[in-house]
C-alpha cells in the first residue's frame, strides 16, 4: 500500500469536532504533539454539541435554594462564608443513582471531581456564562441532581462551549479537515492504523494514517423517528468501529427525553422544567404527582418519559394522534422566560406556533442520548474485550464512547461534562502515547479499495426492479425502532424489530443513489449513513432483547423489575463473521462499601 | 484609519459650507458673472471661507473616490498608488483653486 | 385541510458538468407545519437525490442551512414553507449570494472562515487567572450576549454588498466576533485587536448598508457592533487603560 | 444582487458621490477661468449657461441634496443607537431630498424656461 497521492499522514487523527474531539485535539497539541488533524463531516462549529441548551454539571457551590423554602424553593447565591450545599461526592451519588447503578464508579469519580476544574477552565477560556449577582457562574436545577449544579449560559450553553473550545484549538494550530467523512477504520492485529475518509467537496477517498486515532463522533438518535438529535447524528463512529472488529457496549440504553417538541422531536430544554415548568395531560392534571411525588417534573428523564408514555398509552395524550403532552410554563412569567429561555421560546414559536409565555406547549418524548457506544477506559483508550485489553492507538470519548459514567441512564448536563472531561483526558493520554515514542504502523491490507467498492456499488444501477431508494429503507428502520425498540420494550416487539432490521439489511444490498457525481455527493453520504444505522440498530435490538430486566432507560414490559442478580453487568457486542453480533458481558466497577446498589426512588 | 475620520469630519464641514454656498451663490438662480463674485470676494472673510470650503470638499471628494476604488478588491492592491495620486491631485487642485479665489 | 401543491424552484449547478446555474422546478405537497428544509428533504429523498444542500441540527442552532429564499437570506430549517409561497404558488431557493458555488445550494465559505480566524476569535486571558471564575457583572455579560449568540451561518456575510466587492473586508460576522472579545472584560489585549480592526479592511470598510441586520436569523445587530468598534478604535488608548484597571478586580465580587 | 433599502441607499450614495466628484473637477476648471482673467471666466460660464445645462443642474441639485441627507443619516447612525429605525431613516432622507429638490429645482426650471 502507500502507493498514491491519496494518503495523508498525521501523528494524531481525531474523527469528530464536537466537544470531545476538539478537547482532545486542543490538549494534544498544547502538550507538544503539533501534528494533529481533525476531520469532521460537518464544519466543526456545526457539531451537535452546539445544540445543548441546559448546562454543564459541576458542584461549584455558587447558588442554593433560599433557606426554609425547601429543596424546590427559589435560588439565591450562597453568601461568602456560608455553608456549602454541594460537593463532588453528592454529584457522584446522584450520577450513580441516575445510572441505576450500571455506571462504572471509578470513572464517575474522575468525572465529577474534574467537573469543577473543567467549568472554571471553560470560563477562563472565554465562555460567557450567565452570572449570579456577585459575578459568579450562575447555576440552575436539573433533573436527577439533588443540588442546583447545572452551570449555564442562558439556554445556549453547548453553543458557547463549542465555539470557545474550537477557537482555542485554532489558537493551538490544530488542522481541521472540514467536511471530510470517515468511512472505515483500519485496525489490524488489534493495532489501530488509521481511517479511510472521503473529502466531500471532491468525493476523493483518502487513507489517513496516524499513530493514534481518536473518535468523538457523537450520538445516534437518528435511528428513531422522533429524535432531538441533528440529522447528522447517525452514529457513524459507532458503526465504523464495530465493523473494524471492536466491540460496542451497553447499546440497549438509549435515553428518551421527556420534552421533545410535538411531532418534531426538537428539544425543549430540560431547563424548562428546571426553571419550574409543569407537565400536564389531556385533562390538565400534573400527572407527575402519581409517578414521582417528591421530585415531580424534575425526576430523571427515563422516569419522566415513561410517565408521559404511560399517560399517552392510557389515552390521556393530546394532539391529533394522542401522542402529545402539555408543557406548561405560563406561570413562569414573561420576564423569566425571555431572560432564561429565549431560544426555547423561539423554537416553540417557529415550529408549532405556540408562545410559551401565554400558551401550553405540546411536547412528546424524543430519542435523545445514547448511553452506550465504543467501550473505553477513563483515559479514553478503547478496549477490545470484557477483560479490558486496549486496542493500541485507538481512543474514544463523548457520546459515541461508553466510558460508562452514565450507566443505564444519563443525568442532564452530565454529557457535556463527559465529553469535555474525557475528551481532555484522551488528549493527555494521546500526547503521552505519542511522546512515549509511538511509531507509525504500516498498513497491510488494501482498505481503500474495499471502501471504494462500497461506493461504486451504491452508484451503479442494480438489476432492474431490484433497486431501491436508501431513504425508504431508512424511514422503515426509524418506524420499526420507534414502534418496537422505544421507551417500552418487550420480547415480542424486539423479535419483530430484529427480524425487520435483518430484512432491511438484506434490502440495503440493492439500495442505490440517484446522484452519480463525485462532487459533494450527499446522496452517497445519506446511503452510507443509513448503512451505519442498520449496522448498529441490530446491536441495539439484540442487546435489548437479551437483557431481561428493566434498568434505567431500558424498560421491558415483560420484565419490569431491575435484576441485579443476573444483570448488573455491561453488554459487549462483537461483530461475528456472519455479521451478527455476539454478546458477552463485563462486570460493573462498584464501590460496594460506599455506593452499593439501592432501589432507585425519586 | 484617519481617512475615514477625515471623511466624516469634512462631511460635517461640507454641510455648513454647502448650505452657505447654495444660499449665497446660487439662490435665487440667475446669471453668475465675474463681477458679482468679485464683489463678494472683496471681503477677505469670504475668501477665507471659500478656501476652507475648497479644502474640505477636496479632502472629502478625494477620500471618497479613493474609498470607492479601494472597496473593489481588484483595485485594492494598488491602494498605495491610488493614495499617491489622490494626494497629488488634491494638492494641485487646491493650489489651482486657491489661485482662482485669490484672483478675484 | 386540503393539501396544496407548491412549486419549489431550486437553483442547480454542478461546476463539473454545468455551464451555468439554472432553476429547476419540483412539485411538493404542502403539509401542516412543513418547513422549507422539510420540502428540500422530500425532494432529495423522493424526487431527485442529486439536489444538494447543507443541514444538520434542523432548529436554527448549527448554522448549516443558510440559503437565499425569494431573494432573502435565511435559515431554511426554521422557516415555514407556507410563509414564503408567493402568489404564483412558488418559492425560489438559491444558494447564498456572492460566494462561489460548490454544488447546487452549497457554497464555499472559505473567505468567511478566513476572516473569522483573522480576528483571532479566541480570548487572550490576563496573567492573573484566578483559581475560581473571573467575576463578571450581569451588565457585562448582557453586553456580550448578542455577539456570543452568533451561529456563524453566513447569512449576514453573503448579504453585504461590500463583501460582494471585496473579500478582504473582515465582514459583519467576524467583526461581531471581534466585538465579543474586545468588550469582554477578561480579554487582556483589546488594544491589539482594535489596532487590527482599525486597518483598511476593518471597521471602516463597512458602509452601513444594514443588510447584515436584515439577514441575520438570530436577530443580531452587527452594524451596532461595528459602530461601537469604530468609536472604541478612536479612543483605544483610554479604553486599554480602563481595561487594565478593570482587570485588577476581576477576581473580586462585582458589587 | 441582494436587494434592500440599505442596498438602494448605498448605490445612490456612491453614484451621487462619484457624480459630484466629477462635477467638482469640472467646476474647479470652469471657475479656474478666473486665473486667466474675467474674459476666460465669463466664456467658460457662458458655456454652462445654456438651458440644457441649466436643467442638468437640477440633477446636480438632486444629487447633492440626496447625498447630503444620506450622509446626515449615516452620521446619526454613527452617533446614536438607531439601527432599529434603519428603514424609516432611509425613507425620511429620501422623502426630504425629493421635497427639497423640487423646492430648489422649480426656480431653476422656471429660470431656464424664461432664459
Ligand atoms: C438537543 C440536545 C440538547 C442537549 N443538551 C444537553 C445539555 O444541556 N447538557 C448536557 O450535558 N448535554 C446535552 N446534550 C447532550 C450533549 O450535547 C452531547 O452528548 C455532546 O455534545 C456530545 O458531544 P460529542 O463531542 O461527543 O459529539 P458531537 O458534538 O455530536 O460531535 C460529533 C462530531 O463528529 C463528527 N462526525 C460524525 N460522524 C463523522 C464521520 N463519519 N466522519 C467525520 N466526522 C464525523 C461530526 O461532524 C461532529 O463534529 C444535548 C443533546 C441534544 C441532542
Ligand atoms: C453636505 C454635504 C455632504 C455630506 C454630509 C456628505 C457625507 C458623506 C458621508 C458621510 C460619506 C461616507 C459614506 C460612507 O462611509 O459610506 C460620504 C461619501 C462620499 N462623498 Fe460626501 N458628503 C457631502 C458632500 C459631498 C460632495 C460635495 C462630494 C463631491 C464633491 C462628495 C463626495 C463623496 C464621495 C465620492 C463619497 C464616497 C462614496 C461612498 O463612500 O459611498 N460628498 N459623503
Ligand atoms: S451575525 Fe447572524 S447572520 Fe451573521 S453569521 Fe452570525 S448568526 Fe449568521
Ligand atoms: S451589510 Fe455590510 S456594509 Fe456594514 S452594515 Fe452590514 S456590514
Ligand atoms: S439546520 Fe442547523 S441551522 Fe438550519
Amino acid at each position: 500500500m502507500n502507493k498514491s497521492a491519496n494518503v495523508i499522514t498525521h501523528d494524531v487523527i481525531v474523527v469528530g469536532a464536537g466537544l470531545a474531539g476538539t478537547w482532545a485535539a486542543m490538549i494534544a497539541s498544547r502538550e507538544g504533539v503539533t501534528d494533529v488533524g481533525v476531520l469532521s463531516k460537518l464544519h466543526p462549529l456545526r457539531s451537535h454539541s452546539g445544540a445543548a441548551q441546559g448546562g454543564i454539571a459541576g458542584a461549584l457551590n455558587n447558588v442554593r435554594p433560599v433557606p426554609d423554602t425547601g429543596p424546590r424553593g427559589p435560588l439565591e447565591q450562597i453568601p461568602p462564608g456560608d455553608d456549602l450545599i454541594d460537593s463532588w461526592e453528592l454529584h457522584m451519588f446522584d450520577t450513580i443513582k441516575g445510572s441505576d447503578w450500571l455506571g462504572d464508579q471509578d470513572a464517575i469519580e474522575i468525572m465529577v471531581k474534574d467537573a469543577i476544574d473543567i467549568v472554571y477552565t471553560y470560563e477562563h477560556m472565554g465562555c460567557v456564562f450567565s452570572r449570579t449577582p456577585d459575578g459568579r457562574i450562575a447555576q440552575r436545577r436539573f433533573g436527577g441532581h439533588s443540588a442546583p449544579r447545572a452551570n449555564y449560559a442562558a439556554d445556549w450553553t453547548g453553543h458557547v462551549l463549542l465555539h470557545t473550545t474550537h477557537e482555542q484549538a485554532l489558537k493551538n494550530g490544530v488542522k481541521f479537515y472540514s467536511e471530510w467523512v470517515a468511512l472505515d477504520l483500519i485496525v489490524e492485529d488489534n493495532v489501530c492504523k488509521g481511517v479511510i475518509a472521503m473529502e466531500m467537496q471532491t468525493g476523493q477517498l483518502v487513507t489517513m494514517r496516524a499513530k493514534a486515532v481518536m473518535f468523538g463522533t457523537g450520538g445516534y438518535g437518528r435511528a428513531w423517528k422522533i429524535t432531538s438529535n441533528a440529522i447528522a447524528n447517525t452514529g457513524d463512529g459507532v458503526a465504523i468501529v464495530y465493523n473494524a472488529g471492536v466491540p460496542l457496549m451497553d447499546m440497549e440504553f438509549v435515553q428518551f427525553h421527556p420534552t421533545g417538541l410535538y411531532q418534531h422531536g426538537i428539544l425543549m430544554s430540560e431547563a424548562c422544567r428546571g426553571e419550574g415548568g409543569y407537565l400536564r395531560n389531556k385533562d390538565g392534571d400534573r400527572f407527575m404527582e402519581k409517578y414521582a411525588p417528591d421530585k415531580m417534573e424534575l425526576a430523571p428523564r427515563d422516569l419522566v418519559s415513561r410517565s408521559e408514555q404511560t399517560e399517552i398509552d392510557e389515552g390521556r395524550g393530546i394532539g391529533d394522534d394522542g401522542q402529545g403532552i402539555y408543557l406548561d410554563m405560563t406561570h413562569l412569567g414573561r420576564e423569566k422566560i425571555l431572560e432564561r429561555l429565549p431560544q426555547v421560546r423561539d423554537i416553540a414559536l417557529n415550529f408549532v406556533g405556540v408562545d410559551i409565555i401565554d400558551d401550553l406547549c405540546p411536547i412528546q418524548p424524543t430519542a435523545h442520548y445514547s448511553m452506550g457506544g465504543i467501550p473505553a477506559n477513563a483515559n479514553g483508550q478503547v478496549i477490545a474485550n470484557a477483560a479490558g485489553d486496549p486496542v493500541v492507538g485507538l481512543y474514544a470519548a463523548g457520546e459515541c464512547a461508553c466510558i460508562s459514567v452514565h450507566g443505564a441512564n444519563r443525568l442532564g448536563t452530565n454529557s457535556l461534562l463527559d465529553a469535555s472531561v474525557f475528551g481532555r483526558r484522551s488528549g493527555y493520554a494521546i500526547a503521552e502515547f505519542i511522546k512515549g515514542g509511538a511509531a507509525l504502523p504500516e498498513i497491510e491490507g488494501d482498505h481503500l479499495t474495499r471502501t471504494q467498492a462500497r461506493i461504486t456499488r451504491l452508484k451503479s444501477d442494480p438489476a432492474s426492479g431490484k433497486g431501491e431508494n436508501w431513504a425508504k429503507i431508512a424511514r422503515e428502520l426509524k418506524q420499526t425502532m420507534t414502534d418496537d425498540c422505544g421507551i417500552f420494550r418487550s420480547d415480542e416487539g424486539l423479535r419483530r424489530a430484529l427480524q425487520k432490521v435483518k430484512e432491511l439489511q438484506g434490502r440495503f444490498a440493492n439500495a442505490h443513489v440517484m446522484d452519480k457525481s463525485n462532487r459533494f455527493n450527499t446522496d452517497v453520504l445519506g446511503a452510507i449513513e443509513t448503512e451505519n444505522l442498520l449496522t448498529f440498530s441490530e446491536v441495539i435490538v439484540s442487546s435489548a432483547l437479551a437483557r431481561t430486566e428493566s434498568r434505567g432507560a431500558h424498560s421491558r414490559t415483560d420484565h419490569t423489575k431491575r435484576d441485579d442478580e443476573d444483570w448488573l453487568k455491561h453488554t459487549m457486542a462483537h461483530k461475528t463473521d456472519d455479521g451478527t453480533p455476539e454478546l458477552s458481558y463485563k462486570g460493573v466497577n462498584i464501590d460496594w462499601e460506599k455506593y452499593p446498589p439501592q432501589e432507585r426512588k425519586y | 484609519m484617519r481617512i475615514f475620520l477625515l471623511q466624516r469630519y469634512t462631511a460635517v464641514a461640507l454641510l455648513v459650507f454647502l448650505t452657505i454656498h447654495m444660499v449665497v451663490v446660487h439662490y435665487p438662480p440667475g446669471e453668475i458673472h465675474f463681477s458679482n463674485i468679485a464683489d463678494r470676494l472683496e471681503n477677505p472673510l469670504w475668501k477665507a471661507i471659500d478656501i476652507a470650503f475648497l479644502f474640505a470638499v477636496l479632502i472629502h471628494a478625494l477620500t471618497g473616490a479613493y474609498m470607492v476604488l479601494t472597496d473593489v478588491e481588484r483595485f485594492d492592491r494598488f491602494k498605495r498608488a491610488l493614495a499617491g495620486i489622490a494626494v497629488i491631485a488634491g494638492v494641485l487642485l487646491f493650489i489651482y483653486g486657491t489661485q482662482t479665489i485669490l484672483a478675484f | 385541510m386540503t393539501n396544496k401543491k407548491i412549486t419549489v424552484r431550486i437553483q442547480r449547478f454542478n461546476p463539473d458538468t454545468d455551464q451555468k446555474p439554472y432553476l429547476q422546478d419540483f412539485e411538493v405537497e404542502l403539509a401542516q407545519g412543513m418547513t422549507i428544509l422539510d420540502a428540500l428533504h422530500l425532494i432529495k429523498e423522493d424526487l431527485d437525490g442529486s439536489v444538494t444542500f447543507r443541514r444538520s441540527c434542523r432548529h436554527a442552532i448549527c448554522g448549516s442551512c443558510a440559503m437565499n429564499v425569494n431573494g432573502q437570506n435565511m435559515l431554511v430549517c426554521e422557516t415555514p414553507l407556507r410563509e414564503k409561497i408567493d402568489k404564483n404558488g412558488q418559492i425560489t431557493i438559491r444558494p447564498l449570494p456572492y460566494l462561489p458555488i460548490i454544488k447546487d445550494l452549497v457554497v464555499d465559505r472559505s473567505s468567511f472562515w478566513a476572516q473569522y480566524q483573522r480576528v483571532k476569535p479566541w480570548l487572550i486571558p490576563p496573567d492573573n487567572v484566578p483559581e475560581k471564575e473571573f467575576r463578571m457583572s450581569a451588565e457585562e455579560v448582557a453586553a456580550l450576549n448578542d455577539a456570543e449568540h452568533c451561529i456563524m451561518c453566513g447569512a449576514c456575510y453573503s448579504a453585504c454588498q461590500v463583501i460582494a466587492l471585496n473579500k478582504q473586508y473582515i465582514g459583519p460576522h467576524a467583526l461581531l466576533k471581534a466585538f465579543l472579545r474586545v468588550l469582554d472584560p477578561r480579554d487582556a489585549d483589546p488594544r491589539a485587536r482594535l489596532d487590527d480592526l482599525d486597518k483598511g479592511d476593518g471597521v471602516y470598510r463597512c458602509h452601513t448598508i444594514f443588510n447584515c441586520i436584515d439577514a441575520c436569523p438570530k436577530g443580531l445587530n452587527p452594524t451596532k457592533a461595528i459602530e461601537t468598534l469604530r468609536k472604541l478604535a478612536m479612543k483605544r488608548q483610554a479604553f486599554e487603560a480602563a481595561r487594565k484597571e478593570r482587570q485588577k478586580t476581576l477576581d473580586k465580587p462585582v458589587n | 444582487m441582494y436587494k434592500s433599502t440599505g442596498f438602494i441607499s448605498f448605490v445612490l450614495r456612491r453614484f451621487t458621490g462619484v457624480a459630484l466628484v466629477l462635477y467638482l473637477f469640472m467646476h474647479i476648471w470652469v471657475i479656474g477661468g478666473a486665473n486667466s482673467g474675467a474674459e476666460t471666466f465669463n466664456d467658460r460660464m457662458e458655456f454652462l449657461g445654456s438651458p440644457l445645462f441649466r436643467i442638468a443642474e437640477i440633477g446636480l441639485l438632486a444629487a447633492v441634496i440626496y447625498h447630503a441627507f444620506d450622509g446626515i443619516r449615516l452620521l446619526i447612525v454613527h452617533y446614536f443607537d438607531v439601527t432599529e429605525y434603519r428603514k424609516s431613516l432611509f425613507y425620511a432622507a429620501f422623502v426630504v431630498s425629493v421635497i427639497l429638490t423640487i423646492a430648489g429645482g422649480l426656480p431653476i426650471l422656471l429660470h431656464a424656461l424664461e432664459g
